[in-house]
């Protein structure tokens, strides 16, 4: 028996992985690539898993299923846990139902069955990030990604819908030959070759020019990124044309104008940040260090004499021996608490900045009811539109900061700037008060 | 700030294998081990000496012994002269208590991971930097107050297999 | 090759230092002490090199000497790069004049003739941190430290200034006769017994209980910290009792009632932070990781056989291969870069968090003389007291936010918030505006 186990181990490390089955560009079905990869299909079934962090996670909250929403389990709500962010939203459909995010495997029911489907009709576009969409798009499209992509998003979500069956799935990050990554997201290839554009790059091409680190996060930016419904084709677009920082995003919005939707309370024409993961990632040490999504959210794991990468994506805080002590030689406990140090700071700056926004859009009510000057509501209007959409970034960032402490910060002591400087803006100047 | 065994989640082997286990352990282990098949088979002679190749015996010691090669010390210092102490018989206890303990991890499957440096392997390997480099440390170490030991480690984590 | 240069290293090596003079707790003079460390003196006395980093360092500013200030030389003055500090700082001796620190070489001179020596009457005190004064505090108390630091701080500081002749030397960090780390600063020795006591442990002896890799911060944080002057006999107390962040410092001197002076434009009791570096470089990663002081701004270098703390005490980043790339394997320029950009956003932060404080005491002026109610204007003025006091703990820290990225940022985002506050609690309620 223990010959055989030093043999097996010796075996192992030549032998990595057996083809049962033959992979072709149509394979949708993540159980039959399982045939070929026993170890990685079953770590990415654990994203039905749900456990809470300090600051993340999510946690599983049963509810009974009906007609509408045949879901028996949900996150928690968000707008529930703090109320500010229905004011913060008052008019948009989150105001009406914002749960924490959990693993892969809930995305398109959750996306789905969200509330957020009843407020708002919503577009085929939406499913670009919730489901495996790789094949459908081809489909659609006789072949051409971009084509099928093109008609799609302007389909009802619900006729959408009936095309894709599985969350998201091998085929959307793996090539079914070679196994390499593979972008598969129309919104980031051209979100990307926008972004290299602008940084004179020309012509760039993910899928030609990325190298293979670069492709451990990109995987990720297909979708963990901010967005927006370009035109009424409903194009989905990545606001990248300018740069990934706050600012530049923000700059890209205002020249063209656009608005997700106009405040109930104020009338302010407000925008909603969405998981700008990449982006803040972006602007913090460990992507300038290299260090990729991958590498803390599917960290290497030894199974026999193979490393294979955990397939599980989930909070590297429910994993810290392989997700940080690969690079950090500090024991768990202590990795734990300088991640949740960090994240109560952003957390602790986060409140002040919403505690600010909500006294100002409260002010903000009470000057046009009272009837003040055109002049000095537009003025205060730009100022929620800026203040809201910086706290936002923050807010909507899942990571509490992490991925970016220092640059988190920043945005949120900006924010707090706008809001108070937006209130200012409604009062007379001082002296004159009086 | 090593972690401590508490902190430490490993799977609990059966008690067959860790019998067995033992069994080979002390065959790949002790530098006495009685030519048994199994020690030849799992090349355990190799592991007497000096080569770092026999360390990597185990896939497990692998990264290390390729991180090792393109190390500024690979020239210089094999593994054992930074994981063993100076002399036969203390030298030959550790590896010993390496190929023991690493052979029952191993064949148990039964370790933490990422691999740390033990206390005492630490120790040992701090005294094996002041073997080769007294001369040069001299002056900074003379300030060593008796409590506390100077740790080279702190700084120079990387000499020997770096990230 | 490599054997006969191990070979001759040894020869070399075999006596490192000759001690050519016995040297005793009597022992002032450097020079003395360089006969048996003659590398440590050399570079101990390339400290009086001046060469600007983009955020530090100093600059060599030729003057022509006066009889009241023979220095020809003096570092490039703060307050005429940003006029801003005079409002913040107005009514106080620091809007007469200050400049950039320099090197260890001037910190004499430059005390002694600073123009806040004519703005003011200084005690004794001041030479805690600006001279070698171990010697002298034990002479003037018969051997008792504590009793000739006692005797000394009610000195007028003419008088004192007589009694020393060195800048910080050997003495001052070493004993002269083990070559070991000691604390010789009354101010340091009871300000950590205080903070240990605070946080549980009793009769705290700095140079009994601390170890060695503490004292290589220790001996820096002898000087390198925020402190006040207490009571009528002008004792130097560093404000740790309730422990070393912003906000608790604030809190005692708010217990205390304690004030640096009254604003001359506002008539508020504000305080004036005064390098904090110890206490931010304690809320930084890099002291959570047991990086001391030592590490970088003393790094060892090779000099012949033996490696040696390199006593050029100056900015890493005039250093970066020593003082960085032991831990930190990137190429010099990349690590410069990643230190300029967290102290760009520093930086950036630092003048929005300047721009609200002056306009919130332009406010504040105005609403006086216009007469505003007794209860806004004291709000208002415990408004700008902790506006001030967190911007200059960031201001007045002098790593322009290296030494703790984030919370340098958590720091002037509240600094913002409270000036903006200030100004809010001047103006009417809204609507009632009209
Ligand atoms: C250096 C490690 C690291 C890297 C690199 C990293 N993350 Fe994270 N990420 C974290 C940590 C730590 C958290 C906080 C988890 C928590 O609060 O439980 C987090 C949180 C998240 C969350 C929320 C998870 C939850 O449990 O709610 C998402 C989504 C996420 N990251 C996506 C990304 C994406 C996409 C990238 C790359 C663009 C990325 N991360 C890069 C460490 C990392
Ligand atoms: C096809 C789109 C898509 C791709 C590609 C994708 N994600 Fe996600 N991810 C989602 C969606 C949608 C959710 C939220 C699911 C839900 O809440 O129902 C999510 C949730 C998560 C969470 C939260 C888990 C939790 O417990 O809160 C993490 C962490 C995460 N993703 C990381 C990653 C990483 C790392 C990658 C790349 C290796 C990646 N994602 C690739 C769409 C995607
Ligand atoms: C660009 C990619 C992308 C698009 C487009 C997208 N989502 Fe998501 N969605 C995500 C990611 C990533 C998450 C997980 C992170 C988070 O929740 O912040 C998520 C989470 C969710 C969740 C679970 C958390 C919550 O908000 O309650 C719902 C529901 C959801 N999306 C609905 C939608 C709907 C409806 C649309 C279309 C209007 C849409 N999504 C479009 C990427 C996308
Ligand atoms: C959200 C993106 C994503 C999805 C979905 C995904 N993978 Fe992966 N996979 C990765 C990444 C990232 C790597 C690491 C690749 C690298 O390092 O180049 C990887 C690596 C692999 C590898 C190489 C060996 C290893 O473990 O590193 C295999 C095999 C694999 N995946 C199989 C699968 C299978 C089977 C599925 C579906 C059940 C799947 N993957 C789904 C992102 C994904
Ligand atoms: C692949 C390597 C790698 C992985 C994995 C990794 N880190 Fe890091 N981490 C780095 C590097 C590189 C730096 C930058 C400092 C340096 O150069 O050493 C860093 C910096 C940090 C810092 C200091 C930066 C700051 O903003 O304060 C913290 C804290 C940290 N990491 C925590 C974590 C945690 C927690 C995880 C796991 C969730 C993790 N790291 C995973 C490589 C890594
Ligand atoms: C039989 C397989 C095997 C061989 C051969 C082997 N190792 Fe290991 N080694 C392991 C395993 C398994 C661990 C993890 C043990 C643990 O952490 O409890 C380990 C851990 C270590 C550690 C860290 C734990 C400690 O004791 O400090 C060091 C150092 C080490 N090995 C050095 C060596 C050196 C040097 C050699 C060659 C002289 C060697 N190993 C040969 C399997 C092996
Ligand atoms: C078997 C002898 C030996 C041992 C053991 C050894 N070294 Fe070395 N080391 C050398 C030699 C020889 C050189 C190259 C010649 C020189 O520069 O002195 C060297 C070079 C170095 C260098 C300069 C090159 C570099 O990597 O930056 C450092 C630093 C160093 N050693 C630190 C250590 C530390 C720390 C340890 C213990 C963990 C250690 N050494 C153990 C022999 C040894
Ligand atoms: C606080 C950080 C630190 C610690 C602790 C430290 N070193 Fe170093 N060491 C350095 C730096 C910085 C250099 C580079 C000096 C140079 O290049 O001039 C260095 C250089 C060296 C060198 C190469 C000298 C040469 O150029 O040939 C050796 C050998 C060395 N250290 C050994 C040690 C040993 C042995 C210890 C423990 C007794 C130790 N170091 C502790 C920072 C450290
Ligand atoms: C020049 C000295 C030196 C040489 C040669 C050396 N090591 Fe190490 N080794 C170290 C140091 C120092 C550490 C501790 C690293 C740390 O704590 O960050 C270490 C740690 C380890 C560990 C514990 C896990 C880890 O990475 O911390 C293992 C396993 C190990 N060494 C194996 C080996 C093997 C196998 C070889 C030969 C191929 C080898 N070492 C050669 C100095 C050396
Ligand atoms: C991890 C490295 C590191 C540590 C540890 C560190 N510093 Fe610094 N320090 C820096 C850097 C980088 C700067 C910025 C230098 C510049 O801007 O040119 C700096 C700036 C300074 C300055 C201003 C220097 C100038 O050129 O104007 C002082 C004074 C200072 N530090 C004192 C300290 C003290 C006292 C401690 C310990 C309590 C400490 N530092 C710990 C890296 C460090
Ligand atoms: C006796 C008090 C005292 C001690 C002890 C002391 N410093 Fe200073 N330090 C000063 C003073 C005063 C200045 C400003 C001198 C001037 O501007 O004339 C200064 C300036 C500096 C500067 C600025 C140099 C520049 O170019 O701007 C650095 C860096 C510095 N000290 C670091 C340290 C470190 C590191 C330690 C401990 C190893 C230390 N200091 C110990 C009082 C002290
Ligand atoms: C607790 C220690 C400490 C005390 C007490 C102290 N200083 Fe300093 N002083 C420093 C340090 C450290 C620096 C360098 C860092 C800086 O300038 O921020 C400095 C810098 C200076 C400088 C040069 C930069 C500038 O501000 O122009 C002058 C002048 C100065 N001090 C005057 C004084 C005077 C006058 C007093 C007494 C009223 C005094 N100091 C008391 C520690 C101290
Ligand atoms: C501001 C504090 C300070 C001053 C002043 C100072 N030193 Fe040091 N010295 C240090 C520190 C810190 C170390 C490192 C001690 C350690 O690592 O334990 C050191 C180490 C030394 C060492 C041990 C060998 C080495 O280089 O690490 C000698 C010898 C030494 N100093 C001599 C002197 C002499 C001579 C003077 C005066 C010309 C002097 N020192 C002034 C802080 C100082
Ligand atoms: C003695 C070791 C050591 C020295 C010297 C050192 N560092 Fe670090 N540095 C660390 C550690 C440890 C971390 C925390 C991350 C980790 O655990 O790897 C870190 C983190 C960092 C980070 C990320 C933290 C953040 O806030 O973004 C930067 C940037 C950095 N160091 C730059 C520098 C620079 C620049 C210098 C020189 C002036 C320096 N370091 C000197 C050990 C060191
Ligand atoms: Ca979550
Ligand atoms: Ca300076």
């Amino acid at each position: 028996i223990l010959l055989v186990s030093i043999f097996e181990r010796k075996q192992e490390a030549r032998n990595p992985f057996f083809r049962v089955v033959e992979l072709t560009a149509e394979t949708e079905d993540p159980a039959v690539w399982g045939k070929n990869f026993p170890m990685q299909y079953d770590d990415y079934r654990r994203t039905v898993d749900q456990q809470r962090t300090r600051y993340g996670g999510s946690e599983a909250e049963p509810r009974t299923p009906s007609k509408a929403d045949p879901r028996s389990v949900v996150a928690q709500s968000r707008i529930e846990e703090d109320p500010r962010l229905k004011t913060m939203w008052a008019g948009y459909a989150f105001a009406k139902d914002f749960r924490e995010e959990r693993g892969h495997a809930f995305m398109l029911d959750d996306q789905t069955y969200t509330e957020r489907q009843q407020a708002a009709k919503q577009p085929g576009t939406c499913l670009h990030c919730h489901a495996s969409i790789a094949v459908p798009y081809k489909k659609a499209g006789d072949g051409d990604l971009i084509k099928g992509f093109e008609k799609l998003n302007q389909l009802p979500f619900a006729e959408a819908r009936k095309l894709v069956t599985h969350p998201v799935a091998c085929i959307d990050c793996h090539d079914p030959v070679t196994m390499q990554l593979q972008i598969s997201r129309p919104g980031f290839i051209e979100g990307m070759r926008a972004l290299k554009a602008g940084e004179g790059v020309k012509d760039y091409d993910v899928n030609r020019d990325a190298t293979r680190q670069e492709m451990r996060s990109f995987v990720c930016g297909q979708c963990h990124v901010e967005y927006y419904f370009k035109g009424p084709e409903k194009r989905l677009v990545y606001p990248w044309a300018s740069g990934l920082k706050v600012e530049q995003i923000l700059a890209l919005y205002d020249a063209a104008q656009f608005k997700d939707w106009t405040h109930a309370e104020t009338g302010a024409p407000v925008l909603k940040a969405q998981h700008p993961e990449f982006e803040l990632w972006n602007q913090g040490i460990h992507a300038r260090s290299g260090v990729a999504c991958a590498d803390c959210h599917m960290p290497y794991k030894r199974s026999g004499a193979l490393k294979i990468s955990d397939h599980h994506v989930r909070s590297p805080l429910l994993n810290i021996n392989h997700a940080c002590q690969t690079c950090h030689k500090w024991p768990e406990s202590e990795l734990k608490s300088r991640a949740e140090e960090i994240q109560g700071r952003a957390q602790n700056m986060r409140n002040l900045a919403m505690d600010a926004l909500v006294e100002f859009i409260g002010d903000l009510k009470t000057a046009r009811t009272g009837g003040a000057p055109e002049a000095q509501i537009a003025t205060a209007q730009d100022f929620q539109r800026k203040a809201q959409f910086y706290l936002d970034f923050v807010e909507a960032e899942n990571s509490s900061g992490f991925h970016a402490p220092q640059e988190a910060l920043r945005i949120l002591g900006e924010s707090i700037n706008f809001s108070r400087k937006g209130q200012l803006a409604l009062k007379p100047a001082t002296g004159a008060a009086k | 700030m090593k972690t401590k065994p508490s902190e430490r989640s490993v799977k609990p082997p059966t008690r067959l294998t860790v019998i067995l286990a033992i069994a080979v352990a002390l065959a790949l282990g002790s530098a006495a081990g009685i030519g048994a098949y199994t020690f030849g088979y799992a090349k355990g002679a190799s592991y007497l000496g000096d080569n770092p190749a026999s360390c990597a015996n185990c896939h497990i010691m692998q990264d290390h012994l390729d991180a090792w090669v393109k190390s500024t010390h690979h020239a210089v210092a094999t593994c054992n002269d930074c994981h063993t102490p100076a002399g036969f018989i203390p030298k030959y206890f550790t590896k010993a208590e390496h190929g023991f303990f690493h052979s029952l991890a191993f064949t148990t499957d039964r370790f933490y991971e990422p691999i740390q440096i033990s206390e005492r392997s630490r120790r040992v390997t701090e005294n094996a930097c002041r073997k080769c480099h007294e001369d040069v440390v001299h002056d900074i170490e003379t300030l060593k107050p008796s409590d506390s030991q100077l740790s080279c480690i702190r700084c120079h984590a990387g000499v020997g297999h770096p990230k």
